[in-house]
Parts: structure tokens; sequence; C-alpha cells
């Protein structure tokens, strides 16, 4: 019988049903807004109907992100961290070192050979928010998230910017938007900033190959381009399925 | 007409040395087949090294943002410190044999420790008790029984022994050096001050990571061709920037060339400034003593200037109280490095004094990058606030 | 397996002195006795020889008192920053501040009292950028309170040589006469040598409690002890401090005995770093209640109230060993000096929380070594933003333990500051420490 | 790929206006302030020192052409005016420096401290303009001269910004956040803090607790109402104060800020996001003057 995993995140939610066979059968997508279980629900219910499943052949349902809070209709709650540990090793077993950045929380694992859980590291507070604030810099650049990330491959210069913090680093954009920095340029130093401070929270672990790069940010290129560069080594995406739905399938992989 | 101080050769070597100071500390030991120690805060008694016949270097950031760091050093610690122990890590502190701190704020220590650790090319290392309560009676004992113990694992490392005369040499030069530089700031009390504030950086931090023998050459010239300087520069509102170390180019070409407002510092109070060099070596039979006593009485680090027994004010805000009055400031920049407590803890105290000597005055806090936008109209806002008067019609 | 368990006989002892202490401060001048205040870390028996009526209040206890009282504390905290002070600085400092800035004093139950109680001086030592500054600050919001700080710089103890001593002997020598300046009374070295004395068996006899805890199941908790190892803190040198100490080793002796736990469940071990968030120690209660998980000790309670043998001579090893005391040590007090000798001397050498500001390796060996002798499963070490010593190499111990196969966990907070404290994230991770680790909630 | 829908809550409206009973030609000085913030750009013409017409409106990505393109809406609201016809132009705000045909820039400080006498009368003695990337708590005179100023810590983002965030996040249109607010029967504990960042995970868990968005709102503005009323302290705030910038719109945190404080703002007679733009045009006016002599 097939089982479903549902992640609600901060800003999307994500809800992936698997056959016994380990095989994704469906998933969606959807922003999570402010009335979560309603959001959850009704996800759940489109990946049902996508995979062709009724509702009572779910054999178990495992939560994560916010969890069962959210969801009370599952039956397990996993922790994000071991969803995108789970999830990450399942689409690319060779992972070591999985990152994942979303909206408001960005976090790293370190897995063994099995795909077991060794260590991990969060985001500091002050390092929170990487994707919400990419959400705030493509408004004030008044572009596309697509031409956002492709805006920082032409960049031709470097501008140190602190991305101590989000807070900060939005005064800097805006100054250096007020003395007419070309917006390559902005784009390339915001990437930078971030990947940054990303790449301080995965440092915490003494990274090993491969790294998979998931969650909604590395649908972003501009951003892949800076952490390649910040960490002097390849850094993977999931191929086969979007980034920000990994932790979904880790927590469909437990239900198991 | 009088020269213009930019075209100064002098000034252009200090710059030149401020820039390339790796360059300059790798020449230096091939040139000598000497040591190169790097010290982390400014009481260490360098006189000791020099000695030695080593060359004491001050380790330095570079104003990049960074994040090889964050795994050692926790993310409220001041961000001079984490850029420090980034050079390490980054290899740009290849050259150097030894490191050593003296007893300072804890932020320090901790990037000490660190790169003592982690820097690869790491020979001798050495943590030198230093007094913390510079006003305390028994101080200067206490530093002269550490500084000999600094000395005798400083022979024990190079296999040599300082004599007097290596000691009285050292002090010499360090002193003379000290001197002009004294020399240099005390012009800056004309009201057409020869220089800014960005080249006493430069001359001061460039004093810090050369052989004092050779800036002391090039200070003398500078001292001399200082007297025919005549700037064309407007000088404006006469700051004084008070606080943490500074040398950032940014910020001094941003407040005193890049405003709407003319204005120029003519002191800096910080460690990058007066505070390392201000304060002789008075040298007699006792060498060691001599040097405790320079270093526990020179103008103190926030750090170690507190309240103890009868003694109920800080060292620190006398000297800046009367540096305001001899220089003739108009306004002060208290420059702080964002989460650093020792000047934090501080600056209640001191925005009291300026309120009560009906000194203007203005709070930056300074991180790897700064804000230049905003600090523009803050330090704007202020000049502003003090004149203008015809404006109000 | 169930572990007995029950309460403790005499929590209720050191409940009342808790109460009485804060009571005393306050009610000193009533009947003509004086009230000193100055950090925890401070020569406690040398006011002590001013008179049996002298009443000190710790900044830092203080200050942990306040922050439990959330309500209170967030206004003290906004007190003092409007005065201008960072909020990055010392969490106990601000509250402390923050109290006297309000000219509002707090006892151990909550009650708020008006005005805040003057001490008739300030007596501190400085070791972190802190201590002293604090109490300079205090005096200056106090109008002028003499202040008095003993500078304590002098490298590990391992390493400690006379002359080191010497200098905060000398200094202590100096305080006396200053003291009696002050106070204009007459100072009694008897009194002193007594207090001395009673430093050096309370800290040890501290050390040894703490060392019982190293039996499985482990018959204290971590938040019991927080109530049992502040006495250290509060007034050491008092003889009713022993007494306590007396018997809460008696009682603690007992347990161990008779496998008395400290909870039903003991399903995991584990030792911690930092001074805990104090408004949130629910924390520690969700690990209990959730995990069995129980902390069993940590470098803070057992490194600032007990006395340890600490580094050997070499530096090499951390030994968690009691520290002795004058008798066990032969050393005899016998005058002013013999006894200023002997605090400055045990204080600098055996009180661990002194060592480690001097490098990272101390810290690190430190710290190992009490995962081992306490038989601890894993640290949780607090990031604590509210501390900038306590908080000092903690990456780098982190870093080391995992190294040494250690599991660790982090989560933010700060000691003193409720407003820095994000209950979501630190439940998040713990349980995620604890799935990854394969330890399943209790039924 | 999956595109997500994104609402814009945060956006306020953009507005134009002139003064239809002057006429322009009648009038000895005319002069121009214009204040480029981060988040909006004001545009106004003032006639002998009264105010005849503005734009108000966001800012976008480049300065110059934020500030060409609110001049020309209100040039072309006023019809005959071109911008020739104008003796001096002052520019302010953020993006100050960047007005290519600005005569001279003078902070929004000083501007926002006269601007204020102008739009609350000469009594106001403190000026708090709440605007989007800072916070600025300004003491004037009776003639608007700034003596004394404090502006919020990086780390204190109780800011316009933090306030769209939080209406994106809570999915309310930014100009009825504030009186949403007021619609709680009893006001919540404030949010613990102020920073964005800190703030959007504690509302994130407010919101999984189940609490309604008043009630998340009147949380967060208390919060930002205790940090502003904390700035204001420290300058030491008097009776007659006055809230300038984008946010003195938001009834939800003007409320506070006045229970908090025990005073009641003073009423504006203009528009007060204009403040700092009115100002500029009032120093254009002296200025010109003082060149003529
Ligand atoms: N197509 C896209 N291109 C670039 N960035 C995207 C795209 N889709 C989502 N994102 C980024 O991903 C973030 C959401 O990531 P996600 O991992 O789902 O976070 P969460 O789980 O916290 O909701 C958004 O804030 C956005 O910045
Ligand atoms: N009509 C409105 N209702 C409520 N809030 C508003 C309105 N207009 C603007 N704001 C608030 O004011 C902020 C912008 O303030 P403003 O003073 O224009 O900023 P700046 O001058 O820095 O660009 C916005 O972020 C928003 O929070
Ligand atoms: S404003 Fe930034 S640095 Fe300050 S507390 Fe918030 S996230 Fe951290
Ligand atoms: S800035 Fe402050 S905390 Fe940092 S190293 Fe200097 S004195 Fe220490
Ligand atoms: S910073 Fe830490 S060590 Fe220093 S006074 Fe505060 S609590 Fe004590």
């Amino acid at each position: 019988m097939p089982v479903a995993g549902i992640d609600v995140g901060s800003k999307l939610t994500k809800v992936v049903i698997m056959g016994e066979n380990k095989k994704v059968l469906s998933y969606v997508v959807m922003r999570t807004g402010t009335d979560h279980k309603k959001t959850s629900e009704e996800a759940f219910e489109e990946a049902l109907k996508k995979a062709g499943v009724a509702r009572e052949d779910i054999k178990k349902i495992v939560a994560t992100g916010f969890g069962k809070i959210s969801a009370p209709f599952a039956d397990e709650e996993l922790t994000q961290i071991m969803a995108a540990g789970k999830g990450a090793y399942y689409v690319r077993p060779t992972t070591r070192t999985v990152i994942e950045v979303g909206a408001e929380e960005s976090r790293a694992v370190k897995l063994d050979e099995n795909g077991n859980v060794k260590d991990f590291a969060l985001a500091d507070k002050c390092a929170a928010g990487a994707g919400s604030f990419v959400d705030a810099m493509i408004r004030y650049l008044e572009v596309t998230p697509e031409e956002f990330g492709q805006l920082a491959l032409q960049a031709t210069r470097a501008i140190p910017m602190n991305a101590q913090c989000v807070v900060f680093a939005e005064s800097e954009v805006v100054s250096l938007l007020h003395s007419n920095v070309p917006k390559a340029e902005i784009s390339r130093a915001i990437h930078d900033a971030i990947a940054d401070r990303v790449a301080a929270i995965a440092r915490r672990l003494d990274i090993q190959d491969d790294v998979l790069l998931i969650g909604g940010l590395a649908y972003d290129i501009g951003f892949i381009d800076s952490m390649k560069r910040e960490l002097g080594r390849e850094v993977y995406v999931p191929e086969e399925y979007p980034p920000e739905v990994i932790p979904a399938i880790g927590a469909a992989l437990s239900a198991l | 007409m009088g020269k213009n101080v930019d075209d100064l050769a002098q000034l252009k070597q200090f710059k030149e040395w401020f820039d390339n100071r790796h360059e300059y500390a790798k020449k230096w030991k091939k040139k000598t087949g000497g040591k190169v120690v790097g010290y982390y805060c400014t009481y260490v008694p360098e006189e000791i090294l020099y000695a030695a016949g080593v060359l004491p270097v001050r380790i330095l950031g570079s104003h990049e943002p960074e994040s090889i760091t964050r795994p050692y050093l926790h993310d409220m610690y001041c961000p001079f410190c984490h850029d420090t122990l980034a050079q390490g890590l980054e290899g740009r502190y290849d050259y150097l044999d030894g490191v050593t701190l003296a007893q300072s704020c804890l932020h320090m220590r901790q990037s000490y420790f660190s790169f003592v650790d982690r820097v690869p090319n790491i020979e001798w290392d050495y943590y030198l008790p230093f007094p913390h309560g510079v006003t305390n009676p028994y101080a200067a004992d206490f530093a002269k029984h550490e500084f000999e113990n600094f000395k005798a694992a400083v022979e024990d490392w190079l296999g040599v022994t300082i004599t007097d005369r290596d000691l009285d040499r050292a002090i010499e030069v360090y002193n003379k050096n000290r001197e002009l530089m004294t020399k240099v700031f005390e012009m800056r009390k004309a009201d057409n001050p020869p220089i800014t504030g960005l080249h006493a950086m430069y001359m001061v931090v460039s004093s810090q990571v050369v052989d004092k023998a050779e800036h002391n050459e090039v200070l003398e010239g500078f001292v001399e061709e200082l007297q025919d300087v005549e700037n064309d520069r407007e000088i404006g509102t006469r700051l004084m920037l008070i606080g943490s170390e500074d040398y950032d180019k940014e910020l001094f070409e941003l407040i005193e060339y890049g405003m709407n407002y003319p204005a120029t510092f003519v002191f800096e109070e910080n460690c990058t400034g007066a505070r390392y060099f201000w304060g002789l070596v008075e040298n007699g039979d006792d060498r060691l003593m001599a040097l405790a006593k320079r270093y526990v009485y020179r103008v103190p680090c926030p750090a170690k200037d507190w309240a103890r027994g009868d003694f109920f004010g800080r060292r620190r805000f006398q000297f800046i109280e009367e540096v305001i009055k001899d220089y003739n400031v108009d306004a002060v920049i208290i420059a702080q490095m964002k989460f650093c407590d020792p000047h934090e803890l501080d600056i209640p105290a001191l925005r009291e004094m300026l309120d009560n000597m009906g000194v203007t005055h203005l709070h930056l806090e300074l991180d790897l990058t700064q804000p230049v936008g905003q600090f523009r109209t803050r330090v704007e806002a202020m000049i502003e606030a003090m004149g203008e008067e015809d404006l109000f019609i | 397996m169930e572990v007995k368990v029950r309460p403790f006989d005499c929590w209720d002892d050191f409940k009342n002195y808790r109460i009485e202490y804060y009571k005393n401060y306050l009610e000193a001048k009533d009947k003509g006795g004086i009230r000193w205040a100055g950090s925890a870390w401070s020569f406690d028996p040398v006011p002590a020889g001013l008179g049996e009526d002298v009443y000190p209040l710790t900044g830092e206890p203080y200050g942990a008192t306040a922050a439990f009282f959330r309500e209170f504390s967030v206004r003290a905290l906004e007190t003092i920053e409007r005065k201008g002070a960072a909020r990055d600085l010392c969490g106990y400092m601000r509250n402390y501040w923050g109290s006297v800035a309000m000219d509002k004093y707090l006892l151990a139950d909550g009650t708020e009292i008006e005005p805040f109680p003057k001490p008739d001086f300030n007596f501190t030592i400085h070791i972190c950028c802190t201590h002293a500054k604090w109490y300079h600050y205090a005096a200056e919001l106090e109008g002028g309170v003499p202040t008095y700080a003993v500078d304590i710089s002098v490298g590990p103890g391992y390493q400690l040589d006379d002359k080191k001593i010497e200098y905060v002997v000398r200094q202590l020598e100096d305080a006396v006469t200053w003291m009696e300046k002050v106070t204009g009374r007459e100072y009694d070295d008897e009194l002193l040598i007594k207090a001395v004395e009673n430093e050096a068996k309370s800290m040890t006899l501290w050390s040894k409690i703490c060392k019982l805890n190293q039996a499985v199941p482990a018959p204290m908790e971590e938040k019991s002890m927080f109530s049992f190892y502040v006495m250290t803190l509060l007034r050491r040198s008092d003889e009713k401090v022993v007494k306590l100490y007396e018997k809460l080793y008696d009682e603690v002796e007992s347990r161990v005995k008779r496998g008395i736990g400290a909870l039903t469940h003991e399903q995991f071990r584990f030792v911690t770093d930092n001074p805990p968030p104090w408004p949130f120690l629910k924390v520690y209660r969700y690990l209990e209640q959730t995990y069995g998980a129980v902390s069993v000790g940590s470098i803070y309670t057992f490194g600032l109230g007990a006395s340890w043998i600490g580094m050997d001579e070499k530096g090499e090893n951390w030994i968690w060993e009691p520290a002795p005391t004058p008798e066990e040590a032969g050393y005899e007090i016998h005058d002013r000096r013999s006894a200023l000798w002997w605090t400055a001397m045990f204080n600098l050498k055996y009180r661990a929380s002194w060592q480690h500001e001097y490098s990272h390796w101390i810290r690190k060996q430190e710290t190992l070594q009490m995962v081992k002798d306490w038989k601890a499963d894993a640290i949780i070490m607090h990031l604590n933003r509210g501390c900038e010593l306590w908080n000092m190499s903690t990456l780098e111990v982190r870093d080391y333990l995992v190294k040494n196969n250690v599991p660790v966990a982090t989560y933010e907070g700060n000691m003193a500051d409720p407003r820095e404290f994000d209950e979501a994230r630190t439940f998040n991770v713990i349980d995620s420490f604890m799935q990854s680790l394969g330890i399943e909630k209790l039924a | 790929m999956v595109t997500v829908q994104e609402s814009e809550y945060w956006r306020w409206p953009e507005s134009i206006w002139v003064d239809e009973s002057k006429n322009w030609q009648d009038a000895e000085v005319i002069s121009c302030g214009i204040d480029l913030g981060s988040v909006s750009t004001q545009a106004v013409v003032m006639l002998d020192g009264e105010l005849y017409a503005y734009a108000n409106m966001r800012t976008g990505t480049s300065s110059a052409a934020s500030a060409e393109k609110a001049v020309n809406a209100m040039l072309e609201k006023i019809g005959d005016m071109k911008r020739d016809d104008i003796h001096y132009i002052v520019g302010t705000g953020y993006g100050r420096v960047s007005i290519p045909f600005a005569q001279k820039t003078i902070t929004e400080i000083a501007c926002h401290g006269r601007g204020a006498v102008y739009v609350y009368g000469d009594k106001v003695r403190t000026v708090l303009d709440m605007g989007g990337q800072d916070l600025k708590a300004i003491k004037v005179d009776s003639r608007g001269k700034v003596i004394n100023f404090l502006m919020n810590d990086k780390c204190a983002a109780g800011t316009g910004r933090g306030i769209e965030v939080v209406c994106d996040l809570l999915s309310i249109p930014i100009t009825e956040a504030g009186q949403l607010s007021l619609q709680v029967d009893e006001e919540p504990e404030p949010v613990s803090t102020t920073c964005v960042v800190f703030a959007k995970s504690e509302i994130l868990g407010l919101i999984r607790k189940g609490w309604g968005k008043e009630r998340i709102l009147a949380a967060f503005f208390n919060a930002v109402a205790s940090r502003v009323v904390e700035l204001l302290e420290r300058v030491g705030v008097e009776p007659e104060f006055a809230i300038t910038g984008g946010i003195s719109k938001n009834i939800g945190v003007v409320k506070r800020i006045e229970d908090k404080l025990g005073l009641k703002a003073l009423e504006p007679k203009y528009d007060p996001q204009l403040a700092g733009a009115i100002g500029a045009a009032l120093f254009g006016r002296a200025l010109y003057i003082k060149s003529k002599k």
C-alpha cells in the first residue's frame, strides 16, 4: 500500500505519495499561507488525485516541517533533519553532506555511507531567512526569480557584502542600488553573501563529497554558482525531483 | 604655495606598506633571515621581540566578509576577531613563525587560540598574562614578572640571549617611533592640520607592520616635510575618533572625502591610532620594569580601565577630555566594532561625559563592511545639527 | 527498567537559605550591619573579616533570579537599554543594572522591593571583560558607591608561581585596609581565617557531591543541582553553607547506595556546558519527560562552585578529583597573610572555571573528561549569547568532541535575556538530535 | 517547475495632488523637495514656502529614475509647469546623492525636522520618523532645527520593511493592518523581539498555535511600539511629539506608541509622509534666497 510524506514549510507545503516499491507516485507543491491545516489538507487531496490513489489506501502518513500540528491527519512526525537526510540519500546515495536552504531555515546534515545522520547543524538565528531574503530582493530589483539567478552569472565583479543578517544585508543592498551599481553585480553580491552564511553552517560539519543542495533555493543557479565557489567543490542538486520536495520524499520513505 | 600631503613620498610609502603588509614581511624575512611574530594585542611588549631580532607585526584583518571562521568563533564575537582569524585560515599569514597575545579582551583571546591551533605554520606561540587592571598599584610589578617569563621564552625559542644592550637599542627605536608619531599628531592641533585621519591611519598602522627602524627613517622625513604642507582642502568640522581598532579606509574616505560637508579627523584615540604609540618608555637600569610601566601606564584600552578603591574615574576618559580641548575638537565619532564588549561597557559613561562637556557625538557600529549610506546620513545630520542657522527662515 | 525516585529531604533547607539570603542583604542596615555587592567569583571570605553581620549580594545569581521572573527581567533590560546599554552585553549584568536603574530589588520568590538596597561597597574580581566594569557603572548608577576590583589575570592554575599568587595577595591585603577605611570597622583576622576554611570546605564538599553523580542511575538531575550549587556562589564562606553541603553529601551518598535516581526512566545521560537559559528551564523538563534524558552535570555548575585538581602539572590531562582543603594539604592558616594566601591560591588553582579562559586545550580536556567520567552519552551545548566568557571556546570544543566521537547538539539562547530564546527551534534541535541517535520518545 | 502565485500585500497606494486654488505663476520663490527613500519617493513643490503640489510613489530600482518619475508625475498633474520653472531643488532621503537635477542635498533627518514644523506647527519638539529602513527620533526647536537625534541600531529592525514582511507573511494588505490590529479584546503580550528575522519565526509559531491574524498583528505592533518608545526615551521625549514617515499611517502602531507614552501625537495638517520632502523644499527656498543676496 502506498504511503505519504508531507512537509509543511513556512513558505511552501509539499506532499509526496510513494508506492511500496519506493517509487514516487506524485508530488504537489503549494503556497503554505496562514491556514496551515487547510493547505496541508488541500495539498494532500491533490497529491492523491494526481497519483490516482484513494485516501483509504494510504497506509501511513508522516509529517515533517511544522509537523503534525499543521497536518493533524498525519500518523507520525519526522524531524526536518532526518527528512532531509533520508530524502537526499534516496535521490543521490553518494551524498555525504546535505545542505538545505528554505525560506526561513537552513540546515546541513552529514550522512554516512548507509544514509544515517552523523551530525547536523542549523542556521543561527541571525543567519536565518535566506529564502525569504531572496524573495524580498527579487522584489527590490524588480526581476523574476529566474532572472535573478541568471543575473548573478553575468556579474563581472564581486562586491563584498556582509550577510551577518538579512536585515543588515537589506540596507547594504539599498546602499548599492542607490549608488547605481548594476543589477548583475548586486545579484552576485547577494548570492555570495547568502552562500557565505550557508557555507558557515555547513562548515560546522566536516564537509565531505558529495554535497547535495536541496530546498527551494536550489532552484537558483546564481546561488548554486556561489555555493560552488564558496565551498571550493562540486555541489549537486537533485535531478529527478524539484529540490524543495526532497524532505517530503524523506518523510514518505520513513512511512514505509 | 605649500606642498600637498598626498604628494609626499613618505605618505605614499606608508600607504604602500599598509596595502602590501604581507609582501613586506616576506621580503624582510628573505633579506634578514629573521623570524616574524604576529601579535594580537597592542599590549605585547614588542621591544622584547625586537631586541631578539624578531620582526613583530600586528595581526590585522582584510575587511572582506568570510564564513571560514564561523565553525570556530561564535557569531556574537566581534568582527575584528573573525577577520583576523580568517586571514590566518586563508593562509595570508603563512610567513609567520610565531604568534603571541597579551591578555586582553576575550574575543581576541578566542581568536588567538584558534589561530594558534589552526594556522599550520605557527611554530611558537605565547600567551602573555598581562594585568587586566592597569589602575592597580601592583600591576607594574606583576607585568615585569610576566615580561621576564616572556623574555625567557623568546630566548629559549630562538636560542639567543637578549642583552641589556639589545633591549636598550629596541627601546630607543620604539621610543623614537612614538616620539615622531606624537609630533605628527601634535601638528594636527593647527587650524589647518597637515594630514587627515586617513593619512594618520596609514602612518600608524604601517608602523605596526614594518621594522620600526625603517619606519623611523621615513617618519623623520615625513615630519620634516609636513612643516611645509599646506593643503587646499576645507577642514570643516574637526572630528575625533574614539573606539575599537579601525583601519577601514572606506570609513575615513566616506567621512573625510565623501560627504556633502567638509570634515576632518584631527585625532584618533583608538589602538590603530594614538593609544598605540602614546607614552614613552622611561628607560633606566631596570629595563623590564621600564617596559612594564610603559605598558601599564599608557592610555588604556577600555578592557583594562576600571574603578578600584580610591580611583573612581577612567584614565582613558581623562585623556579624551584633554585631547578634545587641546585639539579643538568640534565633534566626536564613537566607532565601535559590533559586539565589542569592552567599548560598549564604557559607552553610557562616555556619552554622559561628552554631554557634560557640551561636545556633539555620534555612535557608529562597525562591521567588516559598512553600510555607507546609513553612515553618511548620520554623520551629515550630525554636522547639519551643528550649524547652518541661516537656513531657518 | 524503572528506577526509584524521591524528592530531596534537604530541598527546603537550600530553598530557605536562598530566601533568607536576599532578605538578609535587604535588612542588613536595620540591624546596623554591612552590605556589599560583587561578582559571585569575588574573594568572598575577605569581607567576612569585617564582622558577623556582613551580608553580600552576588550579581550573577541575582541576575539569574531576575531572568527567571521574565516579566521583571524584560522591564529591567529595557530600562537599561534606554540608558544606552548594548543588547549583547552580559545578560546577568544587564538585569542587575536594570534593577538598579529601576530602583527595584527582587527577592528569591519574585517579590519586588523598592528602592534597590545600595551596598556599602562593591568588591569584585575581574576575569572576563565585564566584571569590574559591571560594578564600576553600577556604582555610578548608585551615585558613587566605593568599589574595589581585584585583578586575577595570572594565567592557568597549573602554571601558577609565587609571584602570581603574590600579585593577588597584595591586592587582597590592600583591599582589607580599604574596607576598614570605607566601613570604619576594625578588621577581624579570626573571622577571616574561619571564612577561608569554610570556603575551602564548601567548595570541596560540592565537588565530592558532584562526583557522586557519576553513579548510574544518577542521583541528581541538573535542575536540582542548579539549586544546590548556587550556595557556593551566594556565600561559600558561611558556616551554614558548609553545614548544608554536609547534609546534602550524606543524602546523595545514601541515594546512591539505595539506587535512588533522579528520573524514573534514565534512558540517556548527557552533560551541558554553559549557564542554562534561566527563563526556559523547561528545556530540561522536556528532555527528561519526553526522552528520559538526564543531565548529569555541567562544566558550569561543577566548574563554578566546586574545586578540582584540574589540569595536571604538564597541562595534558584534566583530573576531575576534589581539591584538598587546607587541612588535607597540611597548610596551616594562622594569620591574615596565610589566610589570604590560601584563598588566592585555592581559587586561582582549583576553580575550574578560571582555567579554561586561558586555553582551548584546557576546556576541551575538561569537557571530554567530564563526558567520560560521568558516563554521558552526549553533550548538549548552549550557544549562550548572554555570557561571552562561558561562550568562549564552545565551538572549538564542539569540533573537538565530534572528532572524539561524542555526539553534540547545540542550541542558541541567552542565559538571562528572555527575549533571545526560540522555543520551537530549540525543541526542534532536541528532537532531531534524539532521532538521529535513535533514542525513542518514552511511551 | 512549480510557480507560486505571489500576492503583494505590502503594496500601499501611490498618490498625486495639486492645490488647484493657487496659481504658481504668482509665486516669488518656487522650490522643490524630493525625498528619495528606500521604499517611497516624494516630490513636492512649494510656492513661497506653502505646499502646492506633491507626488508620493514607490521607489524603484534606479534612484535617478524614481526621482524623475515622481517629479514628472507631479509636473504633469500641475500641467503647465516645467522643471526649469523651479528655482531650487533640494534632494533628501537615502537616494539623495543620486538625484542628478538637485542643486543640493540635505539629510532626511534635517528635512524631517524642518518639515515636521510645517506639517504639525511650531509647537512640535520631538519628531519620530518611521520609514522603510530606519527609525529616527529627532528633537527640534521651534524652527525645526535639529537639536539632537538618534537612529535605531541595526539590530532593532522595527521598521517599515519589517512591517511589510509581516503583512506579507499574514497575507494582509498593509493599509488595513493597523486597523485590524486594534480589533482585539485584549492586548496580547508583545512578540519578544522586533528583529525581523526573530519576529518572523515567532509569528510562524503563533500561526501554528492558531492565533488569529488580529492578535498576531497586535502582538507584533506592540513590540514595534516598545522598540520605538525605547528610542524616543533615549533622546528624551517631550509632550509635543509628532510622527512622520510612512508608518505614521499605521494606526495600529501609532495608537500603541501613544498608549505607552501616555501622550497623544499631534494631528498633522498635511500628509506626514511628505514631511521630508516639504523640509527639503523649505530649505530650497532658503538656499535660493541666500544665493540671491
Ligand atoms: N522557482 C524558484 N526559483 C528560485 N527560488 C525559488 C523558486 N521556488 C522557490 N524558491 C525559493 O525557495 C524558498 C522556499 O523554499 P522551501 O524549501 O520550500 O522553504 P520552506 O520549506 O521553508 O517553505 C522561497 O522563499 C524562494 O526563495
Ligand atoms: N497607506 C499606508 N498605510 C499603512 N502603512 C503605510 C502606508 N503607506 C506607507 N506605509 C508604511 O510606510 C513604510 C514606508 O515609509 P516611508 O517613510 O515612505 O519610507 P522611506 O522614506 O524610508 O522610503 C512602508 O514600509 C509601510 O510600512
Ligand atoms: S537584526 Fe539581524 S543580527 Fe540583529 S538580532 Fe536580528 S537577525 Fe540577528
Ligand atoms: S573590537 Fe573590542 S572585542 Fe573586538 S578585539 Fe577589539 S577590543 Fe576586543
Ligand atoms: S559575561 Fe559571563 S563571566 Fe562575565 S560577568 Fe557576565 S556572566 Fe560573568
